[in-house]
C-alpha cells in the first residue's frame, strides 16, 4: 500500500517542473506542454485524494480537467498556428507587441 | 506490498525523469515525446490508484489526442531546435528562486492537508466506472452539459483561427 | 361610496392643479394658448368647485374636524410622518380664498399674458403654485405644511424671475428665495424643538397633546421651549410673509407679471405665514412673550411699510408695500390674540388687495407697460371699470364703511386698543400706531388714485394709446370688487348690535373661547367710538391726499424740497437694502471668494485631485517598465500572483481555510 | 543445473507462463502475418487474374520465408540528418504498440488445464475490466509510429505521409471510439467477455442474436473507420506510392520496413479480432445451441480440407511438391481425425476455432478490399470522416440508447 503522500509529493514535484519550465523554455509549443504537465500534475493529486478518501469525485474532475485541457489544446494550437503564420517565430521573447 | 511501492516508485521515477527531459530537450519534438512518457507514467500510477477508467481516458484522450495534435503542430510548423535568447530580465535567477518557492509551497501545503488523511486501504475496488458513470450522469450532469458546451466552443474557435481569411 | 365622498378624497382638490401644471408643463410648448387656457383653468376651477364641494360635506357633518391620513410618507424610529389633510373652519376660509381667487386670477392672467411668450411655462408654474398652496393650508402636520411652504417658495421664484432674460427679475427672483430659506431656516429650527418637545409633529396630537394641557403658560421674561419654538416658527412667517428683517424681497417681487403679484404676493402666499401662526396659535397662547413680539413686529412692519408707500412712485411698488404694512396689521391681530380678526382681515384684504393688483395690472395694461405714476393721470374716463372697481378696492382698503376693509382692521384695531399683555400701555402703543398706519394706508392709497386717475395727463397721447381691458380681464374685478364690498358684512351685524360676530362665530371651534363672540356693553360703546375715530383718521388721509396731489400740483414737490432728509430717506426706503449689503452680503462674499474659493477650493481640494492624478501618473510611469511585453516575464508575475495565495494559505494566522473565511 | 531452472519456473510459475504465452503468440502472429502476406498476393494475384508467387515452394509456400531472409540479410543504411534517436524509437513504437494490441485480446472463454494449473487463451485473462478501453488506448498510440517516423526520416515525403496519417487517425479515431459505444451500451461493460456473452442470451437463436443485426450502422461505421485506422486501401493515403513514394517509410529500409510492416498486418488482425469479437460474436458459434452434431463441424472442415491437399499435392508438378504437400495433407487430416476421436478436445477447440474462422474471413475482406477499391482524395477523406462517418456513429448512438431506453420502460428488461 502506497501512502497518499508519496502521489502528493510527486504531483507537487511535477507541479514546480511543470512551472519551470513555463518560465524557461522559450519554444511556445513547449510552453503549452509545461501548462499541460501543470494539469497531469493535478491530476494525480486529484486521483490520489480520492483514493485515500474513498470517494469517486477526484476522479470526475480528473475527467473534466481532461475535457477542459482537451478543448485548451484546440484553441491554443491554433492561436500557436496563427502566430507562428503572422510572426514567423516560435520564440515567445520575439512575440513582444504587447507593451506600450 | 513491496510490489506495489517498487512499481509505484519505477513509475513515479519515469514521469520525473520525463518531466526533466521535457525541460532539458531543446527540440519541441522531444520535449513532446518526453511528455507523453509522463503521461503514460501516470496511467500507470492511476492504475496503482485502481482508477483504472481515468487510466485509460488518460491514454486515449492525452496521449492518443492532445499530444498527437502536439507532434502534429510541430511538425507542420516545422519546428526546429529553440533559439536560446534571454530577453527577459525577470525569467533568469528571480524566476528559478519564484519556482523552488512556490514547488516548495504547494509540497507543504499538500503535504499538510494529506496529515488529515490516514491512508484508508483502498484495494482500488474494480467497479469505479459504474460509479464515475453514476456519478457523473447523477450529480454531475450539468457541469457535464457546460463541457460539452465548452467543447462545442472550442470547436468552433479553432475552426475560425485556423482557416486562413480570403484576402 | 363613503357618505362625504370629497372629504374622502380630499387629496383631489390638491392634485387637480398639478395634473394641469404637468400637462401644461409637459406638453403645453406645442399647444396654442386656448387649450393652455382650457388646461390651466380647468383645472384650478375644478378644484375650486371640489374644494365648495367638500366645504359642503364639512358643513354637512356639523362642523366636525375632518383628519385623514391617507398613506404614510416618512417612518423613522419613533418619527412619522403621513400624507394626512385635515377640514377645520380655517381651513375652509383659506380654501376657498385660495382656489376661489386664484382662479378669477387664472381668467384674468388669460388677459393678462395673451400676448406674453412662454405663455404654458407661465400656466404651469401658476397650477403647481395652486398645488403647493392647497397643500399648505390642508396639510395636517408641520412636515407636510413645510413641503407646502417651500413649494409655493419655489413657485414664487419662478414666477418672479419670469422674464428671466431681464437681470431685474432674475436677480429679483434669488432675491426671494434666498431671503426666504433664512426664514426658512427658522421654521425648520422651530419643527425640531417640537418635536423634540411633542415627539410628534401632527397638529391635533400636540394641541390635544396632555404635554400641552399641563404646559405651564411661559410668563413674560421666562423663556421657555415653547417661547423659542414659536418665536423661530414666527422667524419663517417673517420671512414668507415679508415682516420686518425679512421684507426687502416683496418690493423687487413686483419684478414678476402683475397676475402673480396679485395672486402670489398679495392674495395668497404672503398670508401663509399669518395662517401659520394663528395655525399654531394654541402654542402661541402658551408663550406671552412670543406673542408679545409678534404684535410689536406687526406693528412696526405696518408703520414701517407704510411710510415707505408715501413717496414710491412706481404703482406696483406701492400696493407692494401697502401689501407689506397690511400684512403688519395682520400679525398685529395675532399678536394680540384676535386670531379670527387676523384671519378676518387676511380674507377680506386678500379681496381687495388682489383687486387693486388686478386693477392695477389692467392700468398698466391699457398704458402700454407703462408703471409710473407720474407719466399718468386722468385715466378716469378712459378706462372707466377699471377705475370704478379700483375705487371700491381703495375705499376698501383705507377703512370706510360699508366696504370690506372697515369692519376687519375696525376689529383688529379694538383688539389692539383691548390688549393687556405686555401691560395696558403696550396696547395703547400698539393702538397708536395702527391709526397712524391706518392714516397713512389712506393718504398713500388715495394718492395713487388721484395720479393716477385724476388731473391732467402727463403721457404723451401718440405714442400711448389707452384702452379698455378686453372682458376675461375686467369679469374677475368686477366680481372681486362685490366681494370687497360684501366681504366685510359678516361682522357688521355684531358692530350695530344685531347679533353676533358670525366669523368671529364660525371660527370659534378652531380659536376657542379667546375671543367674545359678539362685544357686549361697553365694550360695542368702545368699539363704535374706534370706529368713528378710524374713519375720521382715513377722511383726514383722503383729504391731505386731496390737497396734496390734486389741488396744487406743485405743493407736494414742495413740501418734499423742504424737508429733503425725511424724503430722500423714504425714497431709498431707509437704505435698508444697502445695509444688508454692506452688513451681511459684502463680508459673505469677500469669505467665500478668499477663503473658501481660492484657499479650501483651488489649494486644498484642486491641489489634493490634482496630486493625487499626478501621483498616480508618476506610479504608472514607475510600474510601466514591468510590462516588457515580454511572455516570459509576464509567466514570473503569474508565478509571484500564485505565490503569494499559496503563502496565504500556508500562513493564514486566524485558524480555519482562508478563502471559505473571506467567503463566509 | 536443469533442476535449478525447474525450481525456478515452479518458484514463480505465473510469470514463466505469461512468458511462454508472449514467446508462442509472438510465434503465431509473427508467422500468421508471413502467411497474411502471401495470402494476400494470391488473392489480389487471382483477383487480378494472375498467378500470384509460384515459384519459391509448392504454390510459393515457403516465399514468406524467403522475403524474412531477405529484410533480415539486407544492408540498412540510416539516411544523412536523421533525428536518429526517433529514427529508430517509431519502428520499435509501431510494432510495440501493434503486438500489445493483440495482446490484449481473449482468444477463448475458458481455460486449459495443464500441468496443474489455468491457463487462458491469450495473454491477459479474458475478464479484464477494461478490457476494449485498454486496446483502445493502446492503438490510440499507434498514431506515433507513423507520425515520428514521417518526421524523423528529414525528407519531404515521409512528412506528408507522417502529417496525413496523424490528420488521417485523428479524425477517424473518433468514429471508432463513438461507434463501439452502441455495443457498449447493449452489453453494459467494457470487458469483452462480457460483451461476447452479451450476445448470447439467446442460445437458441444462434447468430441472430449477435450485435451486427441491432448494431447494424455501428458496424459499418466501425469498420471503415478501423480500415482507415490501419491506412490500408482505400485509405492508404500516408502510403500512396502513387503520391509519395511509399509515403512515411520512404527512409526505411530493411528490418525496420519489416517493422512497419509487421505492425501494419498485426493491426489489421486486431481490427479482426475486435470486428469479430464486437459485433459478430466473438467465440460463439453460428448455429443454435441445440445443433449438437456443428461441434464436428471443425473437424469435417479440416479432415476435407487435409484430403483436398492430399489430392492436390499428388498431382502436383514438381517433386519437392509432390512430396511435401501429402504430408501437410496427412497432418491436417489427422488432426482433424484426433479432434473427432477426443470429445473434450473438440469441446475445447470450437470457440477458437470461430472466432479464428471469423477473423480469417475480415481478413479476406481487406485483401478483397484492396483489390477492388481505389484511393480516397485527401479532401474526400476528411469530409468522409468528418461529415459523414463521425454523425452517423453519434446517431447511431443516440438511436440505441433510446431504444435501451424504451426497452427498459416498456419490457422491464435490464
Amino acid at each position: 500500500m502506497v501512502p497518499t503522500n508519496y502521489y502528493v509529493i510527486l504531483s507537487a514535484i511535477l507541479f514546480g517542473l511543470g512551472v519551470f519550465a513555463f518560465i524557461f523554455k522559450r519554444n511556445i509549443i513547449t510552453i503549452f506542454m509545461s501548462i499541460e504537465l501543470m494539469l497531469n500534475a493535478v491530476n494525480l493529486a486529484f486521483v490520489a485524494f480520492s483514493q485515500a478518501l474513498g470517494k469517486l469525485d477526484g476522479q470526475v474532475f480528473v475527467l473534466f480537467v481532461i475535457v477542459v485541457a482537451a478543448a485548451e489544446a484546440a484553441v491554443g494550437l491554433g492561436i500557436i498556428i496563427l502566430i507562428a503564420r503572422n510572426r514567423q517565430t516560435l520564440n515567445v521573447e520575439r512575440v513582444n507587441l504587447l507593451k506600450l | 506490498m513491496t510490489a506495489q511501492l517498487a512499481v509505484f516508485f519505477v513509475l513515479a521515477g519515469l514521469a520525473a525523469i520525463g518531466a526533466v527531459s521535457l525541460i532539458l530537450q531543446k527540440h519541441p519534438i522531444h520535449s513532446a515525446l518526453s511528455l507523453i512518457v509522463v503521461m503514460i507514467a501516470l496511467a500507470g500510477l492511476y492504475l496503482l490508484l485502481g482508477a483504472e477508467f481515468v487510466a485509460a481516458v488518460q491514454i486515449i484522450v492525452y496521449g492518443g489526442a492532445i499530444m498527437v495534435l502536439f507532434v502534429f503542430v510541430i511538425m507542420l510548423l516545422n519546428a526546429g531546435i529553440e533559439e536560446h535568447t534571454s530577453i527577459s530580465k525577470m525569467a533568469g535567477a528571480p524566476g528559478l528562486l519564484l519556482v523552488v518557492a512556490l514547488a516548495g509551497f504547494v509540497a507543504a501545503t499538500i503535504a499538510r492537508s494529506t496529515e488529515s488523511i490516514q491512508a484508508t486501504s483502498q484495494t482500488g475496488e474494480l467497479a469505479s466506472t459504474l460509479g464515475i458513470s453514476n456519478m457523473l450522469f447523477k450529480d454531475f450532469v450539468y457541469p457535464f452539459e457546460l463541457t460539452s458546451f465548452l467543447i462545442l466552443v472550442a470547436v468552433l474557435g479553432a475552426t475560425v483561427l485556423a482557416q486562413r481569411e480570403k484576402s | 361610496m363613503p357618505t362625504h365622498p370629497m372629504l374622502e378624497y380630499l387629496w383631489i382638490i390638491t392634485l387637480l392643479p398639478l395634473l394641469g401644471s404637468a400637462v401644461n408643463g409637459l406638453f403645453g410648448a406645442k399647444w396654442p394658448n386656448k387649450i393652455v387656457n382650457g388646461v390651466a383653468i380647468g383645472s384650478t376651477g375644478l378644484s375650486f368647485l371640489c374644494a365648495l364641494e367638500a366645504v359642503r360635506e364639512f358643513f354637512e357633518s356639523g362642523q366636525v374636524l375632518f383628519h385623514k391620513e391617507f398613506f404614510t410618507w416618512i417612518a423613522a424610529g419613533n418619527f412619522r410622518v403621513g400624507f394626512d389633510l385635515q377640514m377645520d373652519q380655517l381651513t375652509v376660509v383659506m380654501v376657498l380664498v385660495v382656489t376661489g381667487v386664484g382662479w378669477l386670477i387664472h381668467i384674468y392672467a388669460t388677459g393678462y399674458m395673451a400676448h406674453e411668450g412662454g405663455y404654458y411655462r407661465f400656466f404651469s408654474y401658476l397650477n403647481l403654485f395652486m398645488f403647493f398652496m392647497l397643500i399648505l393650508v390642508l396639510a395636517a402636520n408641520y412636515v407636510l405644511l413645510f413641503v407646502g411652504w417651500e413649494g409655493v417658495g419655489l413657485s414664487s421664484y419662478l414666477l418672479i424671475g419670469f422674464y428671466f432674460l431681464r437681470k431685474s427679475a432674475s436677480d429679483a427672483g434669488k432675491k426671494a428665495f434666498i431671503v426666504n430659506r433664512i426664514g426658512d431656516f427658522g421654521f425648520m429650527l422651530g419643527m425640531f424643538l417640537l418635536f423634540r418637545a411633542f415627539h410628534t409633529l401632527d397638529f391635533q396630537a400636540i394641541f390635544t397633546s396632555s404635554t400641552l394641557q399641563g404646559w405651564p403658560v411661559e410668563l413674560g421674561g421666562h423663556l421657555g421651549t415653547l417661547t423659542f419654538a414659536c418665536l423661530l416658527i414666527f422667524m419663517g412667517a417673517c420671512g414668507k410673509s415679508a415682516q420686518l428683517p425679512l421684507y426687502v424681497w416683496l418690493p423687487d417681487a413686483m419684478e414678476g407679471p402683475t397676475p402673480v403679484s396679485a395672486l402670489i404676493h398679495a392674495a395668497t402666499m404672503v398670508t401663509a405665514g399669518v395662517y401659520v401662526v394663528a395655525r399654531s396659535h394654541i402654542l402661541f397662547a402658551h408663550a406671552p412673550t412670543a406673542m408679545l413680539v409678534v404684535a410689536i413686529v406687526g406693528c412696526a412692519t405696518a408703520f414701517f411699510a407704510a411710510t415707505i408707500g408715501l413717496v414710491q412712485t412706481d404703482i406696483k411698488k406701492v400696493l407692494a408695500y401697502s401689501t407689506v404694512s397690511q400684512l403688519g396689521y395682520m400679525f398685529l391681530a395675532c399678536g394680540v390674540g384676535a386670531f379670527s380678526a387676523g384671519i378676518f382681515h387676511l380674507m377680506t384684504h386678500a379681496f381687495f388687495k388682489a383687486l387693486l393688483f388686478l386693477a392695477a395690472g389692467s392700468v398698466i395694461h391699457a398704458m402700454g407697460g407703462e408703471q409710473d405714476m407720474n407719466r399718468m393721470g386722468g385715466l378716469s374716463k378712459k378706462i372707466r371699470w377699471t377705475y370704478l372697481t379700483m375705487l371700491t378696492a381703495t375705499l376698501a382698503i383705507a377703512g370706510f364703511p360699508p366696504f370690506a376693509g372697515f369692519f376687519s382692521k375696525d376689529s383688529i384695531l379694538l383688539s389692539a386698543f383691548q390688549n393687556e399683555n405686555g401691560g395696558r400701555s403696550a396696547g395703547y402703543a400698539l393702538y397708536g400706531f395702527g391709526l397712524a398706519t391706518a392714516l397713512l394706508t389712506s393718504f398713500y392709497m388715495f394718492r395713487l388714485i388721484f395720479l393716477t386717475f385724476h388731473g391732467k395727463r402727463r403721457y404723451d397721447e401718440h405714442k400711448v394709446h389707452v384702452h379698455e381691458s378686453p372682458r376675461t380681464m375686467l369679469v374677475p374685478l368686477m366680481i372681486l370688487a362685490v366681494l370687497s364690498i360684501i366681504g366685510g358684512w359678516l361682522a357688521a351685524p355684531a358692530m350695530l348690535g344685531a347679533g353676533p360676530d358670525y366669523f368671529t362665530k364660525f371660527l370659534q371651534p378652531v380659536f376657542g373661547g379667546s375671543e367674545a363672540a359678539g362685544p357686549e356693553g361697553e365694550v360695542r360703546a368702545l368699539e363704535l367710538t374706534l370706529a368713528g375715530i378710524a374713519v375720521i383718521t382715513a377722511l383726514i388721509g383722503v383729504t391731505a391726499a386731496f390737497w396734496l396731489y390734486l389741488k396744487g400740483s406743485g405743493k407736494a414737490d414742495s413740501l418734499a424740497k423742504s424737508m429733503w432728509g425725511a424724503y430722500a430717506t423714504l425714497l431709498n426706503k431707509y437704505y435698508v437694502d444697502e445695509f444688508y449689503a454692506a452688513m451681511i452680503v459684502k463680508p459673505l462674499l469677500w469669505i467665500s471668494t478668499n477663503v473658501l474659493w481660492k484657499t479650501a477650493d483651488v489649494a486644498g481640494i484642486d491641489g489634493a485631485v490634482n496630486g493625487i492624478a499626478a501621483g498616480t501618473t508618476a506610479i504608472g510611469d514607475g510600474v510601466r517598465h514591468t510590462q516588457s511585453g515580454n511572455t516570459r516575464s509576464y509567466a514570473v508575475w503569474v508565478v509571484v500572483g500564485a505565490l503569494v495565495v499559496m503563502a496565504v494559505i500556508f500562513f493564514w494566522p486566524f485558524g480555519g481555510k482562508p478563502v471559505l473565511g473571506m467567503l463566509r | 543445473m536443469i533442476s535449478f531452472f525447474l525450481a525456478l519456473v515452479s518458484a514463480n510459475a505465473e510469470l514463466f507462463i505469461t512468458l511462454a504465452k508472449i514467446l508462442l503468440l509472438l510465434f503465431i502472429v509473427l508467422t500468421v502475418n508471413a502467411y497474411l502476406t502471401w495470402f494476400e498476393r494470391k488473392v489480389v494475384a487471382h483477383i487480378q487474374s494472375r498467378w500470384g508467387p509460384h515459384r519459391v515452394g509448392p504454390h510459393g509456400l515457403l516465399q514468406p520465408l524467403a522475403d524474412g531472409l531477405k529484410f533480415l540479410f539486407k544492408e540498412d543504411p540510416t539516411p544523412a540528418g536523421v533525428d536518429k534517436f526517433v529514427y529508430y524509437l517509431a519502428p520499435l513504437l509501431a510494432l510495440a504498440l501493434a503486438l500489445t494490441s493483440i495482446a490484449l485480446i481473449p482468444f477463448g472463454p475458458d481455460p486449459i488445464r495443464l500441468f496443474g494449473r489455468d491457463i487462458y487463451l491469450g495473454i491477459t485473462p479474458p475478464d479484464l475490466n477494461i478490457g476494449i478501453l485498454a486496446l483502445f488506448a493502446v492503438t490510440a498510440l499507434g498514431v506515433y509510429g507513423v507520425a515520428l517516423a514521417g518526421w524523423s526520416s528529414n525528407s519531404k515525403y515521409p512528412l506528408l505521409g507522417g502529417l496525413r496519417s496523424s490528420a488521417q487517425m485523428i479524425s477517424y479515431e473518433l468514429a471508432l471510439t463513438m461507434s463501439v459505444v452502441g455495443v457498449l451500451l447493449m452489453a453494459g461493460s467494457f470487458n469483452l467477455k462480457k460483451i461476447i456473452e452479451a450476445q448470447a442470451h439467446h442460445p437458441e437463436w444462434g447468430l441472430f442474436g449477435w450485435n451486427v443485426w441491432p448494431q447494424i450502422l455501428g458496424f459499418f461505421c466501425f469498420f471503415i473507420a478501423a480500415v482507415a485506422e490501419t491506412n490500408r486501401v482505400p485509405f492508404d493515403l500516408p502510403e500512396a506510392e502513387s503520391e509519395l513514394v511509399a509515403g512515411f517509410h520512404t527512409e526505411y529500409s530493411s528490418f525496420k520496413f519489416a517493422m512497419f510492416f509487421i505492425a501494419e498486418y498485426t493491426s489489421m488482425i486486431t481490427v479482426s479480432c475486435l470486428c469479430s469479437i464486437l459485433f459478430f460474436g466473438g467465440w460463439l458459434s453460428p448455429f443454435p445451441a441445440w445443433w449438437t452434431y456443428a461441434h464436428y463441424l471443425p473437424s469435417a472442415l479440416l479432415i476435407s480440407f487435409g484430403l483436398w491437399v492430399i489430392w492436390d499435392g499428388i498431382r502436383y508438378e514438381t517433386l519437392f511438391g509432390r512430396i511435401v504437400l501429402p504430408g501437410v495433407g496427412t497432418v491436417i487430416t489427422a488432426l482433424g481425425a484426433l479432434f473427432v476421436l477426443l470429445p473434450d478436445v473438440n469441446e475445447f477447440i470450437q470457440a477458437p476455432f470461430w472466432l479464428l474462422s471469423k477473423i480469417f474471413v475480415f481478413l479476406f475482406v481487406y485483401v478483397w478490399m484492396r483489390g477492388t477499391l481505389p484511393r480516397f482524395r485527401y479532401d474526400q477523406l476528411m469530409a468522409f470522416g468528418w461529415k459523414l462517418l463521425l454523425p452517423l456513429s453519434i446517431m447511431n448512438v443516440i438511436l440505441t440508447s433510446f431504444a435501451i431506453l424504451a426497452k427498459m420502460q416498456w419490457w422491464g428488461a435490464k
